[in-house]
This record gives structure tokens, C-alpha cells and sequence, in this order.
């Protein structure tokens, strides 16, 4: 299944876009999902460590489900106020 | 009240919507931005966020320090974009009948927004360079970016 | 900087004054005057101070404070004379790199001003009457001034 | 010796001027101007407990001598803020 993984701020300029696709397996998680991005764009293999990752806008764990178009956002340390 | 903006923050504005005759204590905490960061010179800041997941999360810290501290009234300002030394990112206001709940609500809201708010500061350095802020992260002045660790494992 | 003033307390201006490139937090804290107290509704506030006094000892609690906090600018406005409902009896800037120490030192130095400093409030009640603040002392709505407990001794 | 000892707030009210003086004997302390003062302004005497005597603007102690003339200021707890 397709998903959409939007990237910001160091993820962003490392690989030169705002959004990525991936294609996930049937059943895929945002576990997963993580060690696809690893994968498949190893620039980001560093910051996706300490990177969380939100579905429908929301924190996700490793466990949460995805569907087939899902948009999902990778989350680095977050460095606001 | 929660807003995410472009334009220069107007604290005189953020204190004005906290007022009440209800409110014994007002506190208006300005995160601005440094000349100095670890001795390095910032010229600039670029401010940028995930929108919706930031907007929704700042109502989620409103509503959980309401939930916390009997507040009159709480506001949360983000600025976003291109901010010059001295301007202020962030502004957290917010009203209560006693002065505790307003400085326990403020540092609180304050340090939440830090750690949980999907909203991300670019330093543009003076003598060139910039580097995106990801705390527990650090990256080369030149070429690609590197953990403050060697990597152990996958 | 310290200042005693029977004019409305501006906190802009006093914003104003704690900014600085070197500071990266900035905290404003206004004691504004309520409507309501213990129930009771508050029509007007009169303050009075001992005035060489009250400078000398505000004075003194910003050295302190500057001794214990690493702080850029500190302001401290306290105002005198006639107040009405939600107006600002007293407003504290503090300006630092870090925000830990302008959250403490805004905290500390309210409640050191509330403890130590000469300077008090007169409630002007909405139904009639008014009373000095003496915390740990109440008057009756009519007649001579008594304790909270019964006099034990001299 | 005379001394003056200045008044505010509900004490300045309780003897309706802003100031009293008072004679003590010489070598006197703050501690035994509180008790002059409860025993020459009772009305006072109950706000005297809670209050603070203040020496050349600075809070002083009941051992505090005093000398002819002095300025003493009673401070009955203070609400400002």
C-alpha cells in the first residue's frame, strides 16, 4: 500500500522535498514505516532515530496501523518557543 | 486563544486578551530570539511548522492547562517565518485570580510547547551557515549531519 | 530599575525596557486589582507606602535577585495612590538567556515584594466601608480593629 | 528621650495622624518603644503584635537602641504587590 510521509525542517532539506512515498506491505505500522524511510533514504537514517512520527495529526506509536493512502508525518526533535 | 503567525508579535495585544476583572495575576512570558548561542553568532532565525498537527497541539496544551490551573483566560502565540535577533517567537499569556496558578500555568505551557509542539527553528549563523535545531542532534557546519554519538546500532 | 508612581502602570513600556538582544526569555508578571475577594466585591483599591523605605527595599530586591539569577534587565513598577478594577498595582520584568531563571526570579520577586516591602492596600467595598490589608489581621465591618484569635497576652 | 515613630495604613487610621511621640528612657530599644506605644495608644496594641519596627529605613530588632530624636516607622504587615 501507498503512504505518504510528509518530512520538515533537517528531514526536509536532507532529501530535498516535503513529501516522500512510500510502499508499504498490507498490515504495515508505523514501525514499519520507520524501517522503510531508513531503507529506502539512508540520509535520514540518523535523525529518524530520535524522530517520532504522527498519524491524522496525533502522536503515533510504533504499533499504530496504517491504512492505504495514509498521510503520515515524521517528527524530529522539535525545537519551537 | 491559540494562533500561528507570520507577523510580528504584538505583546501589549497578547496581554490585552488576557485582562479580567476576574484575574488577580497576569503572566505574558516572550520567548525571543538570541544573539548568542554557545558563544556562536546568530544573524537570524526561520521558524516553520507542521500547521495543522501545531495548531491542534496548542489547543491541547490551552485545554489541558485549563483542565490543571484555574485560568481566566490563556494565550498561546507561535510566530512562524523569517525573525530578526531580538523579536519574540513565542508568547504564552495567561490570567488567574491568585499568582500561582499564572507563573505554574506559564512555565508549564512553556515547557510542553518545547518538548511536544511540531514547530522547528532554523539558526542562520553570522559567519554563514545555518543549521536546522533538533535537540539531542547536532549537525556539521559543512556536509551531512551527525548524531552527538557514533551511531551503535541500527 | 525600581519605580514608585501614581500613573497608570504602562506594560509595554516596562517590556520595553527588559529587552535585549542577550536575553532569550522574557517574563512579565502584573498583580492587576479583582473584582471579587473572598466573596466580597471590591469597588477601588487605595495603596500607600513608606517611600524611602519602599524604594531602598525594592531596590534591595533586585540586587538580590540579580545576586541569585543571571538575569540581563529587571524592572520593578509598583503603583501608589487611587486604583480601580483591573488596573495594574504592580508589575516585575525580568529578562535572561535562559527562561528557568527569569520563571524563578518573577516568582521570587513577587512573593519577596508581597513579604518584606512597605507598602499597603486599602479595600474600598462595593457595599460601603473600607479595610487596610493586614494579612493574619481582619477588621470587623464596623468598629475597632481585632485580631483572628482572641488576644492570649500583652 | 523623644523619639517619633511614623504610622501607616490602619495604624495611621487608629490614631488619626501620620505620626506620634513619644518619650523613653534613655539607652530605650525598639523593644521598649513597642511596649510605650501599647501602653500610651491601646488601640494600637492588638496591630502592634504583628508589626515590625523600622530604624534609618531598614528593618531593625526589638534589641535595636535607639538615640534622641530617632525616626522609627512601624510596619504592620504589609499588602502590597
Amino acid at each position: 500500500m501507498k503512504v505518504t510521509v510528509l518530512v520538515f525542517a533537517m528531514a526536509r532539506q536532507l532529501v530535498g522535498r516535503d513529501r516522500l512515498e512510500l510502499d508499504l506491505g498490507d498490515g504495515a505500522t508505523v514501525g514499519d514505516l520507520r524501517a522503510a524511510l531508513g531503507a529506502s533514504h539512508a540520509a535520514l537514517a540518523p535523525l529518524l532515530r530520535g524522530s517520532l512520527f504522527a498519524v491524522d495529526q496525533a502522536y503515533a506509536d510504533e504499533r499504530t496501523p496504517l491504512v492505504p493512502g495514509q498521510e503520515v508525518a515524521m517528527i524530529p526533535p522539535v525545537s519551537g518557543g | 486563544m491559540i494562533e500561528l503567525t507570520h507577523d510580528p508579535i504584538d505583546p501589549a495585544a497578547v496581554l490585552g486578551g488576557v485582562e479580567s476583572p476576574e484575574a488577580g495575576a497576569v503572566l505574558l512570558f516572550l520567548g525571543t530570539t538570541r544573539e548568542t548561542t554557545d558563544g556562536r553568532r546568530t544573524s537570524s532565525l526561520d521558524y516553520e511548522c507542521y500547521p495543522e498537527m501545531a495548531r491542534s497541539e496548542l489547543a491541547e496544551l490551552e485545554a489541558e492547562a485549563r483542565a490543571r490551573w484555574p485560568l481566566v483566560h490563556c494565550a498561546i502565540v507561535h510566530r512562524l517565518g523569517h525573525l530578526e535577533i531580538g523579536e519574540a517567537s513565542v508568547a504564552i499569556a495567561v490570567s488567574s485570580a491568585h499568582r500561582v496558578a499564572a507563573f505554574e500555568a506559564g512555565q508549564w505551557l512553556i515547557d510542553t510547547l518545547k518538548d511536544r509542539v511540531p514547530i522547528w527553528k532554523r539558526e542562520n549563523w553570522s559567519d554563514g551557515g545555518a543549521d536546522w535545531v533538533h535537540p539531542g542532534f547536532t549537525r556539521k557546519a559543512e556536509g551531512g549531519p551527525r548524531v552527538d554519538r557514533p551511531p551503535t546500532g541500527p
